[in-house]
């Protein structure tokens, strides 16, 4: 009962940060703040809901594989967020008009840069 | 009707949530409106995937299909990774 | 596509990644997996080794051709059939023998196996060959 | 859950159909891979469904638990996932070749060799 | 314990594994691969002498029971099959050794080649209906790289259209196969025979259809062939060769399969559509001919013409029922595909000679070929045999169709293969008017090189090919007469069931409930279906 | 033995008259000849027994089973038609030697001629049905390559093509007609069918079958209206126009009606079917011989006119008329042969083959004037030449028949046609006036002048001593005649005293003398009124091949569009059409069994997977498409995930990834989607898409609804973990139960990998990379 | 050594993923591991583990801290109607050296909701994140290489 308990609110904990990466990913007004919220919040939903079913099966093949899936997310999730966002800048997606600073603009080797802006949202007509 | 249990009951509102997550990932993919927005959400939805399969699996006491997740988990990222790579090299070479 | 990080994860992807593939193929008899998924989860780790580097770099990591890997595959997976006809067998028969080994107990090591193994090793040539192709254009 | 499945089939079908129909080469090849999840549906779907239950035997047991899900067909779709995923990869490629070849992917503009 | 039933699928395959394995090296390659067509026409041969003489054999892959494991089978049919598919492919890869360039063989030409073989042989060994799946795809995406090696624009265009249609019937012979899995429970073909018989008839016509159009496609017929004449002038014309003999025959072969071992339930419906399909399959593909003016084309769409002969017989066997006119059909049938396979795989080769020697394949830049008796008679013995000209093959093959379709007094198939009879003997003249009997056209009229000479050894095959087109008509009887005993190993399932699934006494009870089985025994090599030559009344 | 080796033996002689030729050179036609002579000699020895009234049979089994059968017969028509063959195969095979003498291409031409007269004997010597239509067509093979023999003429060409064509569409219907035959009267040996007259005669397909068989003799005889080949095909040299177009094969559909009259004449239908086609060819044949000039077409069309006759007289089919009809083909023989040969002569030597720009050529051509025109005394009917006594006997039987007066008076204008084609080709061109030719005329070598002298002194020999040939032929013409007509020996003599048939002899030839005189303007008129030709069967036969072009080319041009749309559209057609009417026709299932047990996840799962579907369908991006594909991808796998499949799964989860690295990886060298159907199109294609679609959910449904009781896979489930040593059943299954599959399955990749790697790296010389 | 206690890592995860750590699973753990790895290219090497296992822990639970409280913090954002963000792109010049220490850094930085490891410059020498809440630059600067390189470097070396 104690465990299933336990299960429980991890599962419930998991799920809420998943529906916030979802909302998040549709409420957030660029891109990066896409990657910003959903992809972590997702990373850590999913954590929950691993250690949830580790929890419930209590038994050490199960957790195992629990806690490898865990360590390879970590390992692969902000790889995959670090590569989307820079597709995006590369390719330039605009920033949130709203933004404050942008420092990687200035840099010299960034040719490519944001400039690239209408040519790639003609890519995505 | 059947008593529910409190993890049936927290199955069933993890599931809704889930369910409505992923409703709105797609809606993401869907609209975009850039093609990395599109990735994002695509992204999102294979880990929701994962994460359905998890609760999936503790709802039906069925660990064999945990590989399955686990096997997502491992190589969904992949995909992200390939249209990072596309949209750099068309944003380049197109 | 010059990454550092991508690059860096790539590497020590790549080991867990393929050890993972060959649990599911080891495992496949038992447990969900096999050959296929195997072999396809290997390709996934090369392919981002080869994405996140270059193709030389995976190449200088396969040491063969993938190619190789295919006439190689396709070839296990013959003999493994083939082994039944020098018992006398059909073609594909499963030839099957038990090791007791201590501290496990019984294995059963046998034919079908093996044919897993080739199946693993085919799909990872097709892919490998497949994308080194595309990415090499 | 069958009869949903079955209309979600033959929605697939259709979606791959309309795909196959336009003249865009692109599109015709997402029809095709459209096509053969479709038919993997179909066959899922006329194999019968059993919730759940995996057609794996329990370490130390003889038989699976009963009711298990017919094993029969998750070889074939298996099958056919792969043989499909070989058939896209060239077909994909194949259309590159094409367009390159053509100039166009408009399939309009590849009729030379018909009549 | 068979394992002659295997080789002629795992000969090829391991040729082709063998071949993979030594990537750009096609000197071995290539003597590989004619070393590998030698050994699958040596088995073909045996295999055909062993069915001949020891009745149908079967072989369960894995060792696992029929219907649970995957079964080999080879009745007369598919012996004969195997034998044309071996044939074939030793005939082409000889004429592949001197007119395929460096290129192709280095990209794997050989290993394609094998591994098409091997489908083709798969698909006619086979006696599992998901098996036979597989082997299809195994034949296809073989056919799909052949198809394209190269990659010349034509070859790519052409491609599309062979692929897309060819993946679209795929698709539909899986969901064929899942429908009767799901109302039979079983994959193995002589199972389903049996299984079928509990399942109401509508649904059986059902899914027949689903059939009828999956291997239709792959057959080529009306109105489903254009995949076909799209794409088959496009590859190097040893490909085109080896295509047109075999592949859409692996169709018309899956379709007599399933229309006599499974779905003659309601043969008034099915048999009377094939009926019709034959009919509209040889009109259109002949006009088809007729309107074309390159080699190839003419030969493609004649591909299209000639598989309506095939399905004619197919469909006066169903209509025929249980009588010896139904296996005298079916007979014909059998003869008129091994017949055909020979002559239009020989023409693709001659039209190839005709290429070598003129740089084209278009009609108008041919001529003048009639200096050259040998190609001459080399195209005209297939050539007419392919127009039903006496004493040829072909004459024989038409000739016992028409007599299978009076003897059922279907007097108006019969006028229709007649007519397009001659207008195939129309199109086929016009090629050799056009190729051969008109003066060359003047050298300086393109960048096409026109050489003098060809390769002698492209003779080779065809001239094997077209002394066997003589043989066949000198000794249409025997040969008939085995085209009989197929027939009627088909027309009367009870050998084959027990073959594959063993004398059990269920088995027993159930060919007591068979319809057909009141079929008095027809032991004889031959059915009286036509007033006897020979002897005077 | 014998008989099949004497037809066999020609087609050797051929196989080696090449090499023959190259050797022996100017001396190899007359060593060729020595075979249809020797062959001759053979069949001579025959002439006395078969007068006897014995007649000869052998047969060797070729395809029992088909009805085929290697035999042959042989009684007093066939010998006589084989004597014709050998005989003027004889002069033939001389004559050839000389008039194609540094040919280079003479030995190909003996190896044709050779092959045709064994054919021809093969047609007339065959006892079985379809043993004769075997040779039948390998006569129009082998008239087709002769006709051809100049084939870098066009007009060569397409007169071989069209005799061909004619003859081999009237050798369908023979086909027909004679498997008909065979399956009326229960025996495929001619020799057999008359004692199943009878019941031949009586059936229901009588009519029919009879119609087929005259279509095909019709059309290798030239009866009208198929009769246009026959001048046409003047093209060949003349050897062949004398051999095959006069004096053998174009007899060879004469022959088949005479063969088949004892089993099938004397009926009315007999009489009806022929006789008006007989008369209509004789007349249009002897007027258009007169409208003509060319010495060949005058004589081919005058040979179709005897054709035409000699089928009238069959279609009469009485004693008198059979033994007329036999008598006027030898007659006609011996003369048209020789006619044909001096005009060959003439042409040879002259250059010039039109009669209105000949004469006088008795001088120079002394030999050939004498042949020729002792030839055209025996066509003109003219006493004491056999030509005359052919014609008093049609005159005779006619007048005997019914509608005796229409008859005779028809042969009586034959007559006198035949008169003005006599003093065309015989008067006008030795006689007269020289005029200017292109070569300086002079006899023609013995080879060439062997041929018609002999001939036509046959035909006078014959005229002169008919009791000599009377027995033979009266054997020949019982043979024709058959049981069912009482026999009489047939009496031969010049004078039959003053008969009315001598008195329309005679007026036929002061007739065919005015017509002469008046040659000139009655072919100006018929120039003018060039109507036969203009929309004559000549024409029909350019309409029809028109016509069945641009059907073919219309048809073609809808059916292979080039569309592949249209192609999947006419496919996805056929799939709604037959399977929809399969479905509602057969048994119905109601809606009770539709499986209801739905939970919340699982419809929100199919609407996802749907509206995936959809939405890879409208994208505007290629992107967008591909990652709604991607997401339909992981919902089938979920969907296996929710029914207990992980393997299926896993694999397809894997195979989606890979599947979207696939597509990114070629899709930036892609352009992007444009519009390009317009709205009524989509709209078509979502109607046609979403039938084919429902098609397909209500199989699915079906099939659940008659859902199996019993599976085979109960069997792996039992006996997975016993003896296949694994307990994943599905990998078992995959690497052990039906590991045959999955050798056909990685075989799919590997090729699948040549594929792509050879379509990347293998490229078409010039083209850019 | 580095690749020593690799082989032995994977060891225990064979063994752990075949669900018994037994001597026979730890084997074949390791002889596969070995293959594996003999596959693969090397990195550099360092002795001292116990440490390293304290610097590690240490790291992860901070992270697991951080990790938590800035969802909560991005959540409040997500499902609050007003956007509280101060978005923008800071460039942080990086100790880290080798492609291992820049690599968890970065993935750290990542991994954290709110930032994201953009991109690196082509010297390897500044690390440009993006953040949802930046102050000032200067602060955010600060603030990953305070609390992340430090710990990582830690960790690393
Ligand atoms: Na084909
Ligand atoms: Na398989």
């Amino acid at each position: 009962m104690m465990i299933e308990a336990v299960v429980a609110v991890f599962l419930l904990t998991g799920s809420l940060f998943m529906l916030l990466a979802a909302i998040g990913i549709l409420r957030m007004p660029d891109l990066y703040m896409r990657i910003g919220t959903s992809t972590k919040a997702s990373t850590l939903g999913l954590v929950c809901i691993l250690t949830a079913v580790a929890i419930h099966f209590h038994e050490v093949g199960t957790a195992a594989r629990a806690v490898a899936t865990v360590v390879f997310i970590f390992l692969t999730a902000p790889i995959a967020a670090h590569m989307i966002g820079r597709a995006g800048y590369v390719v330039g997606v605009p920033l949130w008009e709203r933004s404050i600073v942008d420092e990687l603009k200035d840099r010299e080797d960034a040719s490519a840069g944001n400039s690239h802006r209408q040519e790639a949202s003609e890519q995505d007509r | 009707m059947m008593q529910l249990t409190f993890l049936q009951i927290a199955l069933l509102i993890a599931a809704s949530m889930l369910a409505v997550a992923l409703i709105l990932a797609f809606v993401r993919l869907l609209i975009g409106p850039d093609m990395p927005d599109r990735v994002v959400a695509l992204d999102l939805v294979a880990i929701l995937v994962v994460a359905v399969v998890a609760t999936y699996i503790i709802a039906t006491d069925q660990p064999h299909l945990f590989d399955a997740a686990i096997t997502l988990a491992l190589v969904a990222f992949l995909g992200t990774v390939a249209f990072a790579r596309f949209i750099e090299r068309s944003g380049h070479d197109d | 596509m010059n990454s550092l990080i991508l690059r860096t994860a790539a590497q020590y992807l790549l080991p867990i990644m393929l050890l993972f593939s060959v649990f599911l193929l080891l495992r496949g008899h038992q447990e969900p997996g096999g050959g296929f998924v195997g072999g396809l989860v290997a390709s996934a780790a090369l392919i981002l080794y080869a994405i996140g580097y270059d193709t030389a770099a995976l190449r200088q990591v396969l040491r063969c051709d993938p190619r190789m890997l295919i006439g190689v595959g396709l070839s296990v997976a013959l003999v493994s059939g083939l082994v039944a006809l020098l018992n006398g067998q059909p073609f594909l028969t499963g030839q099957w023998v038990s090791w007791s080994v201590p501290g496990i107990g019984e294995i059963d090591v046998g034919t079908p196996l093996l044919f897993d193994v080739g199946v693993y090793i085919v799909v990872l040539g097709v892919n490998l060959t497949i994308t080194l192709s595309l990415l090499e254009q | 859950m069958e009869t949903v499945l079955a209309v979600v089939a033959g929605g697939l079908f259709a979606a791959a159909f309309y795909l196959m129909l336009r003249r865009s080469l692109v599109k015709l090849v997402i029809g095709l891979v459209l096509l053969s999840h479709a038919a993997n549906l179909a066959i899922f779907t006329i194999g019968g469904l059993t919730r759940a239950n995996a057609p794996i035997v329990a370490l130390g047991k003889m038989q699976p638990d009963l009711p298990t899900a017919d094993p029969l067909p998750q070889a074939l779709i298996l099958t056919a996932i792969v043989i499909s995923f070989g058939v896209t990869a060239f077909a994909v490629v194949l259309l590159q070749r094409a367009y390159q070849a053509v100039g166009s992917d408009d399939l309009d503009k590849m009729n030379t060799t018909d009549t | 314990m068979n394992t002659l039933l295997v080789l002629p699928i795992l000969i090829p395959l391991a040729t082709a594994t063998v071949a993979t394995l030594s990537w750009r090296k096609p000197a071995l390659d290539r003597w590989l691969g004619l070393l590998g067509a030698a050994a699958l026409l040596g088995v073909s041969i045996a295999l055909l002498w062993r069915v001949r003489a020891e009745g149908i054999q079967a072989v369960q892959v894995g060792a696992w029971p029929a219907p649970y494991g995957i079964t080999l089978v080879a009745d007369l049919f598919a012996a004969i099959m195997v034998l044309l598919a071996g044939l074939m492919g030793l005939s082409v890869a000889v004429y592949s050794l001197v007119s395929i360039d460096r290129g192709r063989e280095v990209f794997g030409y050989y290993p394609l080649l094998h591994v098409l073989l091997a489908g083709v042989c798969g698909a006619f060994l086979t006696g599992d209906l998901f098996n036979l799946y597989v082997w299809f795809e195994v034949m296809l995406i073989a056919s799909f790289v052949l198809l394209t090696l190269g990659g010349e624009r034509a070859q790519l265009e052409g491609a599309i259209k062979y692929v897309t249609l060819n993946l679209l019937s795929s698709a539909v012979f899986l969901t064929a196969v899942a429908i009767l899995y799901g109302v039979t429970g079983t994959l193995n073909m002589a199972d389903l025979h049996n299984k079928l018989a509990t399942v109401p008839a509508g649904v059986t016509t059902t899914v027949a259809m689903l059939f009828l159009i999956t291997f239709g496609i792959k057959a080529a017929v009306f109105p489903l062939f254009f995949w076909l004449p799209a794409s088959y002038h496009t590859p190097p014309v040893a490909v085109s060769a080896i295509f047109a003999g075999l592949l859409t025959k692996v169709g018309v072969y899956a379709l007599i399969r399933v229309f006599t071992l499974l779905f003659l339930q309601n043969p008034a419906y099915t048999h009377t559509l094939l009926l019709w399909i034959a009919g509209l399959t040889m009109i259109t593909g002949v006009l088809g001919a007729i309107a074309q003016h390159e080699f190839r084309r003419v030969l493609s769409f004649h591909i299209v013409s000639q598989i309506g002969y095939m399905i004619m017989g197919l469909a006066l066997f169903g209509l025929s029922a249980s009588t010896p006119l139904a296996a005298f059909s079916l007979a014909a049938s059998i003869f008129y595909i091994a017949h055909h396979i020979v002559v239009k795989t020989n023409l693709f080769l001659v039209s190839g000679i005709a290429h070598q020697l003129r740089g084209s394949y278009e009609l108008k830049d041919l001529g003048g070929l009639a200096s050259r008796p040998a190609l001459a008679i080399l195209f005209l013995v297939p050539a007419l045999s392919l127009a039903g000209l006496p004493p040829l093959s072909g004459f024989f093959a038409k000739l016992s169709l028409i007599q299978a379709a009076f003897g059922g007094r279907y007097f108006a198939i019969a006028a229709v293969a007649l007519t397009v009879s001659l207008l195939t003997l129309y199109s086929m003249t016009k090629i050799w008017i056009e190729a051969f009997w008109k003066p060359a056209p003047s050298a300086n009229n393109g960048q096409n090189a026109v050489r003098d000479k060809y390769h002698p050894v492209l003779l080779v095959p065809v001239s094997a090919l077209a002394l066997i087109t003589l043989l066949i008509g000198l000794s249409a009887g025997p040969v008939f007469d085995l085209s009989v005993e197929a027939a009627q190993q088909l027309q009367d399932p009870r050998g084959y069931l027990t073959a594959v699934l063993g004398e059990t006494a269920e088995n027993q009870k159930r060919f007591e409930h068979d319809a057909r089985a009141s079929l008095s025994s027809p032991s004889a090599a031959s059915v009286e279906v036509w007033p006897r030559a020979g002897d005077r009344p | 033995m014998a008989i099949s080796v004497l037809v066999l033996s020609g087609f050797a002689a051929a196989v080696i008259a090449p090499w023959l030729h190259r050797y022996a050179g100017r001396v190899s036609g007359w060593l060729l000849a020595l075979l249809p002579l020797a062959m001759t000699g053979y069949l001579a020895t025959y002439v006395e027994p078969i007068i006897a009234g014995q007649t000869f049979r052998e047969a060797y089994p070729w395809a029992p089973s088909l009805g085929v059968a290697f035999s042959f017969y042989l009684d007093g028509l066939s010998l006589l038609f084989a004597l014709i063959v050998t005989g003027i195969g004889v002069l033939v095979t001389i004559y050839s030697g000389g008039y194609l003498a540094g040919n280079p291409h003479l030995g190909r031409f003996y190896a044709f001629l050779l092959s045709f007269m064994a054919s021809m004997l093969g047609v007339v010597l065959a006892d079985n049905l379809l043993t004769l239509y075997v040779f039948w067509e390998l006569t129009s093979l082998t008239s087709f390559l002769l006709i051809g023999f100049e084939h870098e003429r066009a007009e060569a060409r397409k007169a071989a093509w069209q005799a061909l064509l004619v003859t081999s569409g009237g050798g369908l219907a023979l086909l027909a007609g004679l498997l008909l035959l065979g399956q009326l009267a229960g025996t495929m040996e001619l020799s057999g069918l008359e004692s199943h007259g009878e019941q031949i005669r009586q059936h229901a397909l009588y009519l029919p079958m009879l119609l087929l068989l005259l279509v095909g003799a019709f059309t290798k005889s030239a009866q009208f209206p198929f009769h246009f080949w026959l001048p046409s095909a003047m093209e060949a040299p003349t050897p062949v126009s004398t051999y095959l177009h006069s004096a053998t094969m174009v007899k060879a559909g004469v022959y088949l009606i005479a063969r088949l009259h004892p089993a099938l004449g004397g009926t009315e239908a007999w009489w009806y079917a022929i006789v008006p086609v007989g008369m209509a060819t004789m007349l249009v044949g002897g007027y258009l011989a007169i409208c003509n000039t060319d010495l060949k077409r005058v004589l081919a069309y005058s040979t179709v006119s005897a054709l035409g006759t000699l089928v009238l007289m069959i279609g009469i089919g009485t004693l008198h008329a059979l033994q007329a009809a036999i008598v006027y083909l030898v007659a006609h023989a011996l003369y048209k042969a020789a006619l044909f040969l001096v005009a060959g002569n003439v042409a040879h030597e002259t250059g010039v083959r039109h009669a209105d720009r000949l004469g006088g050529l008795w001088r120079a051509m002394p030999i050939s004037a004498v042949a020729g025109t002792l030839a055209a005394l025996s066509l003109a009917g003219i006493v004491p030449f056999f030509g005359f006594v052919g014609k008093e006997l049609l005159l005779e039987s006619s007048l005997e028949a019914k509608q005796a007066w229409f008859l005779a008076a028809g042969i009586a204008i034959m007559g006198a046609l035949s008169v003005t084609a006599a003093c065309i080709v015989g008067w006008r061109v030795f006689f007269g006036k020289l005029p200017d030719t292109p070569k300086a005329p002079h006899e023609a070598p013995m080879s060439l002048w062997l041929g018609p002298l002999v001939t036509a002194a046959g035909g006078l020999a014959c005229g002169l001593f008919p009791f000599l040939v009377a027995p033979g032929l009266g054997a020949a013409a019982s043979s024709a005649v058959g049981a069912t007509v009482p026999h009489a020996a047939l009496e031969l003599a010049l004078w039959h005293g003053l008969t009315p048939a001598l008195g329309l002899s005679a007026a036929g030839i002061a007739m065919g003398l005015i017509l002469y005189a008046f040659w000139q303007p009655i072919r100006a008129i018929n120039q003018r009124w060039n109507v036969l030709l203009r929309y004559g069967p000549a024409a029909w036969y350019d309409g029809v091949l028109g016509g069945m072009n641009w059907l073919a080319i219309s048809q073609t041009r809808v059916l292979q569009s080039g569309y592949l749309r249209v192609y999947i559209m006419t496919i996805l057609g056929t799939l709604v059409g037959l399977v929809g009417y399969a479905l509602a026709s057969g048994k119905r299932w109601n809606t009770s069994s539709l499986d209801t047990n739905v939970r919340f996840y699982e419809v929100v799962w199919a609407c996802l997977l749907l509206v995936a579907a959809v939405t890879a369908v409208r994208s505007r991006t290629r992107l967008a498409a591909i990652a709604a594909l991607g997401v339909v991808g992981y919902s089938v796998a979920l969907v296996f995930i929710l029914f207990g499949a992980p393997d299926p799964a896993m694999t397809q989860f894997a195979i989606e990834t890979l599947t979207v690295i696939l597509f990114v990886l070629v899709l930036y060298r892609l352009p992007r989607f444009a519009v390009l159907s317009p709205p009524w199109a989509r709209t078509r294609d979502a109607v046609i898409a979403l039938s084919a679609g429902a098609t397909m959910t209500v199989l699915i449904l079906t099939a659940i609804h008659y859902r199996a009781a019993e599976k085979v896979s109960q069997y792996y489930v039992e006996h997975s973990v016993q003896e296949a040593h694994g307990r994943n059943i599905v990998n078992v299954i995959l690497v052990d139960f039906r590991g045959f599959d999955t050798l056909g399955e990685i075989t799919v990749l590997v090729v699948a990998a040549i594929g792509v790697y050879a379509l990347l790296r293998l490229r078409p010389r010039g083209e850019r990379t | 050594m580095t690749t020593l206690v690799w082989n032995m890592f994977l060891a225990i995860l064979w063994a752990v993923l075949n669900g018994e750590i037994t001597l026979a699973n730890l084997v074949i753990g390791f002889l596969l591991g070995a293959v594996v790895l003999s596959l693969v290219q090397r990195g550099g090497d360092s002795p001292r583990y116990l440490w390293k296992l304290r610097k590690t822990v240490e790291l992860a639970l901070f992270f697991l801290w951080v990790l938590l409280l800035s969802n909560l913090r991005v959540a409040y954002d997500v499902v609050t109607r007003r956007h509280h963000m101060r978005p923008g792109i800071v460039a942080v010049p990086l100790e880290a050296k080798t492609s291992a220490e820049i690599t968890l850094l970065a993935n750290l930085v990542t991994l954290t909701p709110g930032t994201i490891s953009l991109d690196l410059s082509a010297d390897h020498q500044t690390l440009y994140v993006h953040s949802m809440y930046i102050r000032t630059p200067e602060a955010t600067r600060r603030e990953i290489k305070v609390g992340f390189e430090r710990r990582v470097l830690e960790v690393l070396r």
